[in-house]
């Protein structure tokens, strides 16, 4: 939904009309921006200093419906278009600390393929318990030596009898100290795509160690490198058949990259905000900032690219709804996204001026969470090749 | 700009005390969020790095300012911001006007220290309220007799935590904002001054920034640098040495990152070639050190105009400027390609985009860049015919 | 509506699904389709180098129903929402030329003053005319010193019996050549914006003459200053109030700019097309342009730009239709598209390389058609000052 | 990039030159879409500035590098691109390999009367299918005896439909595309050799563009500029001088639409201030005066080293990438603030918006500059390690 986001006051959601947003989502939406207001922001700074968030988050979360968005009803989940889900991905912005947002959904990207196309058994065994908030589930494709290529992977799973026996190792990944689930990409056949699979491992799993990685920015999440020494995973955890591995994790993408775009449109919203409220308060060469014309002109272009974006957005999401799949457009929603946090994050902290280098305001912390998203869900230059096939260039 | 062999010199000696004496500790003291500076000080005033081009009465080396600017350049090689932001602090931004307008006395006292690294110097312009707006600074130092009674309170100041003396800049007159103002030598130990805080930053992290405060600090009035009232001329002029350091540190860091860029994206394959070998990441990374190689000869002309006693404040304003803009799109393209790793704390890459945000802002903000040219080029409104 | 515009048929309109075109929208985008690709397109380039369009065009656009738009029906109107006022604009800008938009459709900003305000037997007469397609409308506000600063014009008109008296100059008027009803502002008051009114003009009064402006684009509109040398002018042809001539043209604002907005995007859309069609088919070292990945990547982001644009296009002109009157987003949005219209022409006349430089190219002419949008109907900065202080900065 | 009393004295008498000969018949130029070539090459011939660094004994004045490209820098104060455009065809594109590489006897030819302008020349490099590809070109010199037999076809040719040769660069032999072509001088009347069409252009209004057919033109091989086969190493060489000239020539230009924009924007008033009080107009302005001393700081850089005797391919393609970018922002920004004025033909800004978009096409656009820089970074993919 377009909200004048220059009014100081947050107005009611259901205040403005919306061609897209029905009282179902605004009922949402002041559940979760309730939530967010109380359980969250007030805390997020100080858990992305401290590099990680309570467990008992998840559970919160789940209680309020918000793990449960998009999975089936017979497992713990709530249906939910994807209006629902940018409700929640852009609600849960507002605390603008990304790395809390980040592993406490990390599972919209870790049990998609579980629901999909797991077996039934394991389905009913995991989805409710990660639905409910009571485990971790996190999804781990990206290699040391490959980044976004995946159909070039180098984990094994080696099948021995009813198991699989897998050796690798995976990187960034997202919730990956605290995951009781992973969904794991290796490779169980020859070269390339064809020979990809997806498993789902156990986090007791013997064989299984985690190193944590030092990032930029995104503190409060989990972020760890995976190794797997000889793990043995029984073969009813094989998700789809073997084989099918690289298709499953390309049905994942047009929803993932739809969700970063949204979180990054609200982080966008977030330095507007700030900034804004900062340059009525702040005075220099004797007058507040805001009354400096370039810095009225930044933020014109600020609110400009925010609205694009949000609109761009919308309209996509429509169009998913309506049982499309615009991959190239959903490729440069991802763009206009990342490009469009870039931009208000590094004005903000021009407009902040010594204060934006500092660290406390949300600001600062959002500069240093650009780049996690304009790479990572496929980088910049990866969604413009895609795209450029789609348009059949 | 055509260095001699006696530039050729230093330069490597320099280059080699990097490569020995700093880089190996870069990680460590980004991590220590503070480095030594007493201790680094010492080892290069020992060395004759810290007085270049001050006088040789005081323990300097009397060369010209090719010499500093060659040297601000080649601390460029130091795989961090915050060490280099600091040495050129002590020797660039803190005590040019003292070796320039200073008294013997207060240049034995506070210079001649400083160049042989047992003292560790600030400078104290930026307040909370007036962060690039110099002339409108609150801290007075009021005359009681042959002294000065300074109140008041100074912000972002680099090595304030560890520094032995600040050159202080204090409203020490009643007249207007330009004609009012005093630099004035302070000891940190003074009664009455206070390290509030030491800033948390985004970048910067092995240099200490710290708020202070002066409670009725009493420092003598010799302490003053030049005549009472003219400390603004002063900190003008010194700002172009300030300028064109913050310019010149950027070079050979920003082409450090890009090398490192292409040697990683060398290395790297994805889709069956190197990431180098797309053409959009090989194209980018000519255009930024197209970008270094213009900003370089700015500096250069910049660095013979005021060899040649030409004031520089034009061009070296052009060059701090251009530095904040370039060090923000290089530090960004090149972590682009760098991908995942890019975005932990492992890579130079990474520390580079946060620490370079700060010349955007630092040493005055871009927007101060522009209003300082526009007053030149008479486009200020009220300025017209100032030029 | 959200076409894949890289596909080189052009397909139906109606084959993609919308939330805002109805098949009253499409009907008449077929029907706008048929009229440019028949009698527009062909001679674009020609009437444009020429300098003038035939005059027989403004009856044509009139039987299709493109002159009435939105216009009151009892004067040979058609009611029209903002889709189908976005659908004509489009469809237009497609033949290239936006000269030819320009002059053509010039009675979009010199008739609705005369719509909303002239004394009903001024509207029962020239209307009608108009919007047939017999005369041509037009709107000369802006004065060679004044810009955009309407409060502070100086064109004077004295009352004399049932008269007024007009003496000043207007220039940069589209249409001015040729039209037949001139709405002119002159200030019949005291200093400000309360001392300007709105008069009818004919084109045949004694005391007016012409000079046509040689411009770096839109050749084909015919743009002239006026020399208004003491003509006089009935009183009844005083549009609303003394005095009320700022607030009239005021309301003019809002759809002037969104339609300006709609046209612009198109045009960048008309850039992206050529460009993508010359990567095909131009080889350079050895293969196709478009093989070369800068210029994939260039396309892409002018896709991606085009897109955001036409999103954020219909989220506004669905606000409109909602009663809603979002003057800052409307700045935004003309922003938005000049800009966005600005970087495609630009990236396609790189693409075509020296052939860019040529006349006879679309992208080549919208070149030199960029500024007039990113300076008529409110430059950029006057835009940003406006929303900045809509924003209550 | 020290100029002398020797240099201002050429300036001065060049700057009289262009207000009295060459401004005030601008606009009729413009108007006629051509300028008289012939007769204002002849004027510029009569006082020496058609060759200021060509060989004494072809009629230059043997000077350094240093005054060409100070001319270069002085054209851009002619109100228009066209002609300038045009005198840089003949003193820095079309004869530079000549004047370096020609036997006497082809230099008598056709260099004596280039300086004394008498001719007027031409370079023909570009064809319809190879842009800025110039290995991939198609027009051959077949050997037939002691004459050549030339065939093809050249494209965008700048003085082309009134100049009196061309220096023609065509395949002479079969080795590989580096190692195959000559540059020849072809007289502009040998039979076979057709002007097809004078191209309709943006802008460069003033100048006249041509597509040329070569139908068997028979030409003596004493035509040739220096060895067979060496003629892509020639127009390598030559490029240098022709994107130094092309950067150059834009640095007064880019300022006099500064200056014009600023005299402009002080004097209109708007919502009761001048449009140039407004802080986006004037800090935008400084951004761009800022990027003009950056590329003049390059140029000198370059046009020192070459002076110097050293390579400056590197530096000088630089120029050109920069050049053509920052003529794109600089015009578009400086026209928006003319508001409707700029959009008409009336006003300077106008035609240098149109003029201005050439650079970063002609003479090798700024992708191809790109690749340029990419090989001798060792970053182009297939050319590692050639650099």
């Amino acid at each position: 939904m377009f909200r004048p986001w220059w009014n100081a006051k947050r107005e009611s959601a259901h205040a403005m009309k919306s061609p897209f947003y029905t009282a179902e989502h605004d009922a949402f939406r002041d559940v979760m921006s309730r939530f967010v207001d109380k359980e969250i922001a007030p805390f997020a700074h100080e858990w992305d200093e401290a590099g990680e968030f309570p467990r008992a988050l998840y559970r919160r979360a789940a209680e309020i419906g918000l793990l449960g968005l998009g999975f089936p009803e017979e497992h713990g989940g709530i249906a939910a278009d994807q209006f629902m889900k940018i409700v929640a991905s852009q609600e849960l912005a507002r605390a603008g600390a990304g790395g809390i947002s980040a592993s406490l959904m990390s599972h919209t990207i870790g049990s998609p393929p579980i629901a999909r196309a797991a077996r039934p058994e394991v389905k009913a065994r995991v989805l409710p318990q990660v639905l409910s908030g009571e485990k971790i589930s996190a999804l781990a494709i990206t290699e040391p030596g490959g980044g976004s290529d995946v159909a070039n992977l180098r984990t094994r799973a080696r099948r021995d009898g009813n198991h699989y026996v897998v050796s690798g190792e995976k990187t960034f990944i997202t919730s990956g100290m605290r995951a009781d689930y992973l969904t794991v990409a290796a490779r169980t056949g020859g070269e390339g795509a064809g020979g990809v699979s997806l498993l789902l491992i156990e986090g007791d799993t013997p064989g299984l160690s985690r190193t944590k990685l030092k990032k930029m920015g995104w503190w409060a999440s989990d972020t760890a490198t995976l190794h797997f020494d000889d793990c043995r995973v029984p073969a009813e955890n094989l998700i789809g058949e073997e084989g099918q591995g690289f298709k499953i994790i390309m049905q994942n993408f047009n929803s993932e990259r739809i969700g970063m775009a949204a979180g990054c449109t609200a982080f966008a919203r977030v330095c507007l905000d700030e900034a804004v409220a900062y340059a009525k308060e702040r005075k220099t060469f004797g007058k507040p900032l805001a009354q400096h014309q370039v810095i009225r002109h930044k933020i014109v272009d600020m609110a400009q690219k925010v609205a694009a974006s949000q609109a761009m957005l919308e309209m996509l999401a429509w169009r998913l709804e309506q049982g499309e799949s615009p991959v190239a457009e959903i490729c440069m929603m991802k763009n206009q996204a990342t490009q469009t946090m870039a931009f208000c994050a590094s004005e903000a902290v021009q407009i902040f001026g010594g204060a934006g280098f500092m660290r406390g305001i949300k600001a600062e912390r959002i500069y240093r969470e650009v780049k996690v998203n304009a790479i990572g869900g496929g980088t910049e230059e990866i969604m413009k090749d895609l795209a450029s096939r789609q348009m059949g260039l | 700009m055509l260095f001699t062999a006696d530039h050729d010199d230093i330069r490597r000696s320099l280059q080699k005390f990097i490569t020995n004496e700093i880089n190996p500790h870069v990680d460590e003291w980004e991590k220590a969020d503070i480095f030594p500076a007493h201790e680094l000080f010492k080892k290069m005033g020992s060395l004759g790095f810290l007085g270049l081009n001050k006088p040789v009465e005081f323990g300097g080396s009397g060369l010209d300012y090719s010499y500093a600017l060659m040297m601000a350049e080649e601390l460029g090689a130091i795989t961090c911001g915050g060490v280099p932001m600091a040495i050129g602090v002590q020797t660039d931004m803190a005590t040019p006007a003292l070796a320039r307008f200073g008294s013997d006395e207060v240049r034995r006292e506070f210079l001649s220290p400083s160049i042989s690294g047992d003292y560790v110097a600030c400078i104290g312009v930026s307040e909370p309220g007036a962060g690039s707006d110099v002339a409108s600074i609150k801290t007075s130092a009021r005359s009681d007799g042959d002294d000065y009674l300074i109140t008041g309170g100074k912000m972002w100041i680099t090595n304030g935590t560890q520094a032995d003396w600040i050159c202080l800049l204090a409203n020490t007159g009643d007249g207007p904002v330009h004609r009012n103002k005093s630099l004035i030598c302070v000891p940190m130990k003074s009664k009455g001054v206070t390290v509030a805080r030491k800033l948390d930053k985004m970048g910067m992290r092995s240099s200490d920034t710290a708020q202070i405060f002066f409670d009725n600090v009493r420092v003598p009035k010799r302490n003053r640098i030049g005549e009472e009232d003219k400390g603004f001329t002063y900190q003008m002029i010194q700002f172009q040495e300030e300028r064109l350091w913050g310019a010149a540190a950027c070079l050979k860091a920003h082409e450090y990152i890009i090398n490192e860029t292409i040697e990683y994206t060398s290395n790297r394959k994805a889709f069956g070639k190197s990431i180098l070998d797309n053409q959009v990441v090989h194209f980018k990374l000519a255009e930024m050190q197209t970008e270094v190689e213009l900003l370089r000869a700015l500096i250069y002309r910049a660095a013979e105009q005021l060899v040649a006693g030409e004031d520089v404040t034009k061009l070296a304003t052009m060059a701090k400027l251009k530095a904040g803009r370039l060090g923000r799109e290089l530090t960004d393209a090149c972590l682009q390609y760098w991908g995942g790793m890019g975005f932990t704390n492992e890579t130079p890459v990474s520390r580079a985009y946060r620490d370079s945000r700060l010349t955007s802002i630092g040493g005055g903000a871009d927007e101060v860049m522009l209003m300082v040219l526009c007053k030149m080029m008479g486009t200020l409104p009220g300025s017209k015919g100032n030029a």
